[in-house]
């Protein structure tokens, strides 16, 4: 308890996440403080290119694992699976209707790639590994969550929400495609590419991703004000719960995976996050009725926040207890 | 200056319909159009901006599209079959254009 | 297909009034809007552009709002009380729209 | 309110052109003009996108110009003889102006 | 003297100025060179950005001065006496109307960024140190002057020009939120949280500050070139005059406050700045019937430049010779 | 040839051929991945001011070579001249019309700068040096195409196609502008100015030129796909061949001149390359009616990617074994 209480000190005066305080700060006191939408889109484009690179290097570093493919395995089982809990909670505790209810679903199977680098942040500080292929883990999790909620609404009649391009958009979205790349690049070009640009992706990595976090804040602050009443007590709750059953759900996973302790950890922050980037478009495509205040503001707004702040630190004092690594 | 009657059609859309949108017009033979961004708005399902978003799900852009008058029904048809279930607006202006020949 | 008379209010005001212009819009019944970037321009007090400003206090947005015809009045009442004092600049044109019940 | 007639000249022009069109439209006694930006588009000559885009020689701007109706006919002459040998396109639509002592 | 010519040439052939110089160059000669709106906000993003999580890291480091409130205070007493004085000066060196010298006055009251910048750099390739919370001094200094300014209409029977909106619009601008938030954040992390991102916000400083005075200069040029005429021989005059003034101004706060050598200079420095991103804002929407042709031209091409490349040099001098220090 | 190999092999799977091929293959599989304009633009301005920089620093320390005024002389000639030798080569190889021939050999008489950026890349890593000059060479080879392709329409009786301000636009085009600008400062300022900005314009480089790559990839896959059927398969081989005879007429230059090996190679390099940045644009104006896909498709779709893999490889070996330096 105090391990977990010390981490998340540390972890909330981290200037991470101060940066996305100042943020939602900014926002709810309607200051005009903002990121230019191309500044904050270079800045995902830096962050999945130098995660995804970093994972590649690291896998060629220390070979390929044998729960590398097993692991892709129960990430594409666990996004495919974690929507059929969410949109069963949701039924229990919010009043959405069954589109919104799915719309949302979609979004916890799925996975938010901030999360994890945050996530990864907090290992490195801790000086806890993990297996470099998680984040070809968390590519393959983005996609089977969306499929799993068009299947649910499907399933009550109504048909037509899915076609070939909708198909190729959520497999070839952008942020896939260019984690799995640089994922790729950074297998084959190992140690020696990774010299090569070091002090492009590693070295300033904490401090872009501090000005990207101020752009979430933002981002979710103005969501907040402008969707406040949106939510209901139930759906505001389901925004915290969920995410802790997700991580439940990714802990089982990973110790029967045997992955190491940062792995784990990892699962469990991958299982709990909700998407934000891809799985907001499909969405708009393929349920176009359901609402996006609910679905962008509880992601964004509320689970974010609370994994950022409270749940990573939970997530990797839980790994490092019950595999016996120390946090 | 010699001009020539047509109609201006301007249909704000999201962002995600655009390729769905310009792909249907293709197929009701109008060769010509142009996309605007659009930074952001409000309407019966709330307000928007594009300000720091990196999600791709949220955004809408305006596309322009001139035609000969004769071609507007069928222009009309394929964009309603898109953007029926989706948030949008379509508005359709009368206009002279210079150069008809060209499209 | 079936479309309706609308009338399509088209305003290039300076960017730092433009919550204060869509607020005013509110205030006047209008629900709809859309807010459209430019680039640049000229007129009596002189030119500008946007390349590489940093500055607030430059550069307009062109606001957008297809409105029934029966609630112009009341819009342009309130547009004016905004743009009164400032550079800027308001346009009505006649359009058609398909699906008027969305607004 | 108040309003009075004017012309809404819109001239999607590529953007290596944009000077030389707004040099030709003050000789030609126009004064006010606005620059949009144009993400892509289609046409006779292919599509385009500005996308990721860093060559000078692609993309599109479209110049707004709003007129009294007896500056017409020397604008779109001026304006003809820019976009003449150019891919573009130029439509002319009514409008009602506020505030018509501003242009 | 000898010194104060030394510094400057230093200065003029530093790469900053040098990108400066650049810019300016290429927008006369009509060059299409041009650095797209996003990426210059991006750069200021960052610029304050690093600049107040350094001051707050350096207030953490050091402690705080007894001094700190007192500074504050003068600041913000400083940025609402300079525009009466401003406004005076142009009186008599100027034929603006009241409107227009009101705007003006705003602006040399208030402070600009990259000018403390700027002088932050010279101080530190000239090993002087300055007090770290002089960076929430500055941000101090942006608004109050706009107040004055318009009290200056508004005694001129002129009312209705100021409204809660505006007030939180003044008071809570990006700019000040950002450089004191950030200062809040380098405060509470402290030097631990500066080693994570230091790699991000201290190595690139300089380069970036480069291309950003290389955009400054682009649009400083522009300005000039199609503003000419604008500025009368008087006004113009002023833009060189009323820096030195505020300068003495700063000058003696800053010697009668007590404050480091860097300290002192850098007083001079905010006095003798004139704000170009925030208080032109303001200005458009308080006072519309201003040109702002004037405003932006005599700020931005006209003291800027002089600050930059005469000024700053100039102020470290007199404020090493008057306080012992060696500039 | 085992060396070219080599050099080709390590080339090959180097960060920055593999991040232009997953930019390729996301634009050719329809992903939406894509990095915004803005920030394009940005890492292009970013590129020109360091390479232009570093090159100024190189002639401040190495002091001027009694070639410098020769190689720009030279670069100028081959500039102008190699547009002449395309446009016959057309002329035996394609079917395209005079105008779009001419349109065609002003791209390839012009440079293409990424080319040259990359090809320095090569040479550092395989540790051979070259002229700081070079880069000052690659500026001057920019325009003189351009005004040779347009005199080759106006023999065949076109007349009217230039005035002042193309003229203008041409020679103080944005890229050429920063260049020598660049240039010019860090040759002012010298390894003391570089050594202030060496974090952000040294250690970054490789990291963003792989970004920047990504995007050139993914603009390029976008036109080979877009525009598939608008080459000939002689206008394809042209795309190929003419790169070799322009490497040709570049090493003759290099050799006469007596360069370095490095020096060769970058002539062979900036000779074999084709404008992508600013030559379109003069052609729009100038000559509107030749066809853009075809210019850009081959000179960004095809020449590019064969210089990037194959050609910057071969023509480092060439010029290492004819001047005896090693590759
Ligand atoms: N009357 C209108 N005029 C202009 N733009 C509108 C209008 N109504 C809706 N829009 C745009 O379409 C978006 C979605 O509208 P809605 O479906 O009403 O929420 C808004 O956020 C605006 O950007
Ligand atoms: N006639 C016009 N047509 C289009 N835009 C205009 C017109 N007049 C003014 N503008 C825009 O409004 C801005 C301010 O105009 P002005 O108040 O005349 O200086 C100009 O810089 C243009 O962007
Ligand atoms: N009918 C049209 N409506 C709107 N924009 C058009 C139209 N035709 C052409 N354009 C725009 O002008 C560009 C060049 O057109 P074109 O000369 O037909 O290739 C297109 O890519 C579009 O951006
Ligand atoms: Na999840
Ligand atoms: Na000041
Ligand atoms: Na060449």
């Amino acid at each position: 308890m105090d391990q977990i209480l010390d981490l998340a000190a540390t972890n909330l005066l981290s200037p991470i996440i101060l940066s996305f305080a100042l943020g939602v700060a900014a926002a709810l006191a309607r200051s005009d403080l903002n990121i230019p939408e191309a500044v904050a889109k270079g800045m995902s484009i830096y962050l999945l290119f130098a995660i995804g690179f970093k994972g590649g290097v690291s896998v060629a570093d220390h070979g390929i694992d044998a729960t590398l493919a097993l692991s892709l395995l129960a990430g594409i089982a666990l996004s495919a699976a974690l929507p059929l809990i969410a949109f069963a909670l949701l039924q229990v505790m919010g009043n959405l209707s069954r589109l919104d209810a799915a719309a949302v679903a979609a979004h916890y199977g799925s996975i938010s790639i901030v999360t994890f680098v945050a996530a990864t942040s907090v290992l490195t500080g801790s000086g806890i590994t993990s297996e470099g292929y998680m984040v070809a883990v968390a590519a393959a999790m983005e996609a089977p969550a969306i499929l799993s909620a068009l299947w649910l609404i499907s399933r009550g009649g109504d048909a037509r929400r899915m076609d070939n391009d909708l198909l190729r958009e959520i497999l070839l979205n952008g942020s896939i495609v260019l984690l799995v790349g640089s994922f790729f690049i950074g297998w084959i070009t190992g140690v020696d590419g990774l010299v090569k640009i070091e002090a492009f992706i590693v070295s300033p990595f904490q401090g872009v991703l501090c000005l990207f976090l101020l752009d979430m804040g933002l981002v979710a602050g103005r969501g907040l004000r402008s969707s406040s009443g949106v939510l209901t007590p139930g759906v505001l709750a389901f925004g915290v719960v969920m995410p802790v059953v997700g991580a439940t759900f990714g802990l089982v996973t990973g110790l029967l995976l045997g992955v190491s302790t940062g792995g784990v950890a990892l699962f469990m922050v991958l299982s709990a996050s909700a998407s934000y980037i891809a799985v907001p478009a499909a969405m708009r495509v393929a349920l176009p009725e359901a609402n996006p205040s609910i679905y962008l503001t509880l992601s964004l707004g509320v689970t974010f926040p609370f994994n950022l702040t409270l749940g990573i630190p939970i997530y990797v004092a839980v790994a490092s207890a019950l595999t016996g690594g120390q946090p | 200056m010699k001009t020539h009657k047509a109609k201006r059609v301007a249909i704000i859309i999201e962002q995600v319909m655009q390729s769905r949108l310009t792909d249907a017009m293709s197929k009701a033979g109008v060769t010509g159009w142009s996309v605007l961004p659009v930074l952001g708005g409000s309407g019966s399902s709330g307000a928007w901006s594009r300000e720091g978003q990196v999600t791709r799900g949220a955004g809408m852009v305006q596309v322009i599209c001139v035609v000969r008058p004769d071609r507007i029904d069928a222009l009309l048809e394929e964009a309603f079959s898109v953007v029926e279930r989706h948030i949008g607006i379509v508005t359709i202006g009368d206009c002279e254009v210079l150069r008809a020949e060209r499209f």
